[in-house]
């Protein structure tokens, strides 16, 4: 599904890479995380995968697809494949919760129907049904962060990627938005996460991938979040 | 498709309604600019046909021998037709003559009221199909044995032609110097609407939009902003002109003007379909930059 | 304090270059208005003096009985110099009239030519100190018994004076509407910038910045854009209007202009200062709103 | 220090109160988490202490001010004696690391001297003085909370108020955060601290005051996180 073949990245104006000579695999259908000290490179990683940034050499395969060879009018229908929780969420402030993950569906120019049957499932999921009319900068950051997961799902991508889902909740919706992200993954769709919640990721015991300055350091299946 | 345009509508409306007082700050812009352009049309179309109608005054006067009889001067008038660049040959008797410089002095005919018999000799008035040939036609003219003299008021022609072509260029230069600052302004106005939505830009192109979903109500905004401009410049200079010609037709009714329904009809509608244009090409050039995520 | 001032200079210069293409179109914004206020003023400025030159030329000419003597003619000048209203008395003999009347003429001065002996009475030409008062003064001087006819240009006086005075008020009508148009660019210039860094703004408040500490460099900023933009203008217009008055005292030399040098040192003076005052006042305003954090 | 009486916040527009009847006091000095579900009221409550919003009705007193009395003119003054983190950070995403820092100095009118030897500090307390002129929008989500922080604590405030400030951190890092926050709370500095990082609250063992559904529900000297 995932497929890093000696990736590096080094971001403009910067010497020193974010990522550096990366070879990773994922396969369909995997629950991944990726761990690592802050600045490590996971959002990078992330990143690449759905193309927000393009490796400075290397490739990464997306599905059978080499995203740096990607025409530029193709690139919104490869997204539209994937579901993406960013770490900064990236909510329009002034639509509302509904508007907001209705916004993944109106962009593939989904009917009415089918905006009005997936949004309310979809908050429903993250326990956001009775705020879909408030906008999201009215929003907690834990709520905000939940709507952003909403987001990402309400298209059945079969890829999510997570930046940090759940560094804003508490230990209680935490737990409930990873449990949300294995029933999906249990369902077929491929799994990636990156986080600090070490409890969780060694609960869970599901492959591990730890990054440190840019490197692979370990990669364990059933492994553990291995800080201090 | 057809439901897709209208949501971009629908969208667009709300962009322009959600963020009044920006929509509002460019709609000015627009109009003013559209406006300032429309009144220098006028002005403009005025001033060319006010050098059209100098031009075309641009007459020959030739003055005949005394004792040229009808039938030489029937002749005559059929040689100076025949020249290259004439229009009309017109006969003017010396009666003719003073009854037409009478008219012409106005306030001031008191001069020939002294008069005690008529001074002026016969006369033919030719006017011409290319004012530039003036020098070249009068000297032919003067040229024929039954003319006396030839008058078209020498020095005066060159002036006159020079002021016109003068006229014409300034308006047209400054025509497309407005042109390019409504451009300007108007693509620099929507840059602005797209600059405060940014990050929402973005965003949507990261959720997966196409280029031409994001484009499409800024584009519509953009054609919006510049029809309702458009038809604020319009109906302004539509009203200023009417009252303008009203005036100038009571107070100084030999100034030539354009009426305002003939040229208000192709005005206004130029006007729109500019100000749809501008808003259009304007806000595809903002969102160039934009769209690379 | 200085320290701070000379800080907020530095921030405003940086804020203009850094969003470079932002402050371009600002600066084409106020250049562009500051540019249209200023060709209205110096055709305003042109059209007054034109009016002014036209309401002069209004004068009263008085043409004198057959016989009157010197002596006479004398005490009459002295008593209609004495008239309300009335600024000079010149004596025009018959043959002054005629050769006035020749150059007045100019190219059609033939139609003289024909004429075997002088037509004209003996005059008095009378100009007036306030042309308003060309009818009151014209019907005081007619009473007098040496004088047989009176001409002021009846009916046209009257347009004449209609004419200059709707000049007068639409120049004054458009350079007051561009003025306000010039300061509502301006204000929603500042404001997008405005806009464009509400974020900071928001956050500047929230550590404690104050009110002051925030406006400062926007002031600085709209005071500067409204400088430069007022300098590019001026330069425009100057070099634009230096042409103009070239070519217009080449072609049209009875058409009166103001100098150059005269009209632009006080107009170039006055848009650098209204355009410090309109970038300060509309940068003053736009933050109203962004400041209540 | 800070002082709640019969607190009650509605936003404009909501009509669920988003704290209600709130009393709450502490001390010079103290060190105290605020803990609860996402959306319980956290983020509310440090809002009205450095007057982003003001209470709905009641009173909150800072440092004996009444701070909905302040004059408008006096608030920034009164926002200088505070640090705040913020949930979202809050930095400007095109300034440097240094000018962000800087920033909180300069709005108070100090010298370039002072300036230049206070941010140095700052930074390398939360060890991020290698970063100091990448920009901010450049940082990993962790990097900018550490950024921050270290806003916060420039000018050496009174008190300090941070709002989930280990969200996007790493075990590492975020106990590095947590125990800056220790040491300038023992130099004397009085300490909020809105958090959901169980594992930290359950070792310090300090003040724990648990909102929930924006009421006070617990307020214990040496508590616990105490949620599942
Ligand atoms: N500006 C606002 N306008 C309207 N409602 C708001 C606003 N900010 C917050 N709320 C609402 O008030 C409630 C409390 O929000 P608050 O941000 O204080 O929660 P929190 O405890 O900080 O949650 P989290 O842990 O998720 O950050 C939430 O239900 C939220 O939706
Ligand atoms: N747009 C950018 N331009 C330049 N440098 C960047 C950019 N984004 C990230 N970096 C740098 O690349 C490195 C890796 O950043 P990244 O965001 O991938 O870290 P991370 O592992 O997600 O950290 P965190 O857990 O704090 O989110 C960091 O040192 C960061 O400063
Ligand atoms: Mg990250
Ligand atoms: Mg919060």
């Amino acid at each position: 599904m995932v497929r890093f073949v000696n990736v590096t990245k080094i971001y403009p104006g910067q010497t020193k890479p974010s990522l550096q000579g990366i070879n990773l695999e994922i396969d369909r259908g995997e629950f991944v995380f990726i761990v690592g000290p802050s600045g490590a490179g996971k959002s990078t990683l992330t990143r690449l995968i759905y193309r927000e940034e393009l490796p400075t050499s290397g490739q990464v395969w997306v599905g059978g697809i080499n995203v740096a060879k990607l025409k530029r009018s193709q690139v919104p229908y490869f997204r539209r494949t994937l579901g993406v929780v960013f770490q900064d969420f990236k909510l329009l402030p002034d639509r509302t919760v509904f508007e907001n993950v209705a916004f993944a569906l109106e962009v593939t120019d989904a009917s009415r129907r089918e905006i009005l049957r997936r949004v309310p499932a979809a908050l429903e999921l993250v326990g956001m049904r009775d705020k879909a009319n408030q906008r999201a900068q009215e929003l907690s950051g834990g709520e905000q962060q939940r709507v952003a997961v909403a987001r990402a799902i309400v298209r059945n991508p079969s890829l999510v990627i997570a930046d940090e889902p759940t560094g804003n909740l508490d230990p209680e919706n935490a737990w409930q938005i990873m449990r949300l992200l294995l029933n999906i993954n249990q369902m077929g769709t491929t799994v990636i996460v990156a986080t600090h919640a070490r409890e969780m990721v060694d609960a869970l015991r599901k492959r591990v991938v730890a990054l440190e300055n840019g490197t692979i350091v370990r990669d364990e299946e059933r492994g553990v979040y291995g800080y201090a | 498709m057809l439901r897709s345009w209208a949501q971009a509508l629908r969208q667009a409306v709300q962009s322009i309604t959600r963020s009044g007082l920006m929509s509002l700050a460019s709609l000015a812009t627009v109009s003013v600019s559209l406006l300032v352009l429309a009144v220098v049309a006028c002005v403009a179309v005025n001033l060319n046909l006010m050098a059209r109608e100098l031009e075309s005054q641009l007459e020959i006067r030739a003055f005949l021998r005394d004792g040229v009889n009808p039938a030489a001067r029937q002749a005559l008038i059929e040689q100076i037709q025949a020249l290259e660049g004439v229009r009309s040959v017109t006969f003017i008797s010396k009666e003719e003559g003073l009854a037409m410089m009478r008219e012409r002095l106005g306030e001031q005919r008191w001069i020939l009221e002294e008069l005690e018999e008529n001074p002026l000799p016969d006369s033919l008035k030719i006017e011409l199909a290319d004012p530039h040939q003036v020098v070249a036609v009068a000297e032919k003219v003067a040229a024929f044995p039954q003319v006396e003299k030839v008058r078209y008021g020498q020095g005066v022609a060159e002036k006159l032609l020079a002021v016109t072509r003068a006229i014409r260029i300034a308006g047209l230069a400054m025509v497309l110097l407005l042109m390019v600052a409504t451009v300007f302004t108007l693509a620099n106005t929507i840059r602005l609407a797209v600059e405060a939505r940014r990050r929402e830009i973005a965003i949507m192109k990261l959720v997966g939009a196409t280029d031409w979903f994001i484009r499409r109500p800024f584009v519509m905004a953009g054609i919006l902003l510049g029809m309702v401009g458009a038809a604020l410049a319009a109906g302004l200079v539509y009203m200023g002109y009417q009252y303008l010609v009203r005036f100038l037709v009571t107070n100084l009714p030999f100034v030539p003007v354009a009426p305002p329904a003939e040229l208000m009809q192709p005005l206004g509608s130029g006007l729109l379909a500019l100000g749809a244009l501008l808003g259009m090409v304007g806000s595809w050039i903002s969102l160039r930059r934009y769209l690379r995520v």
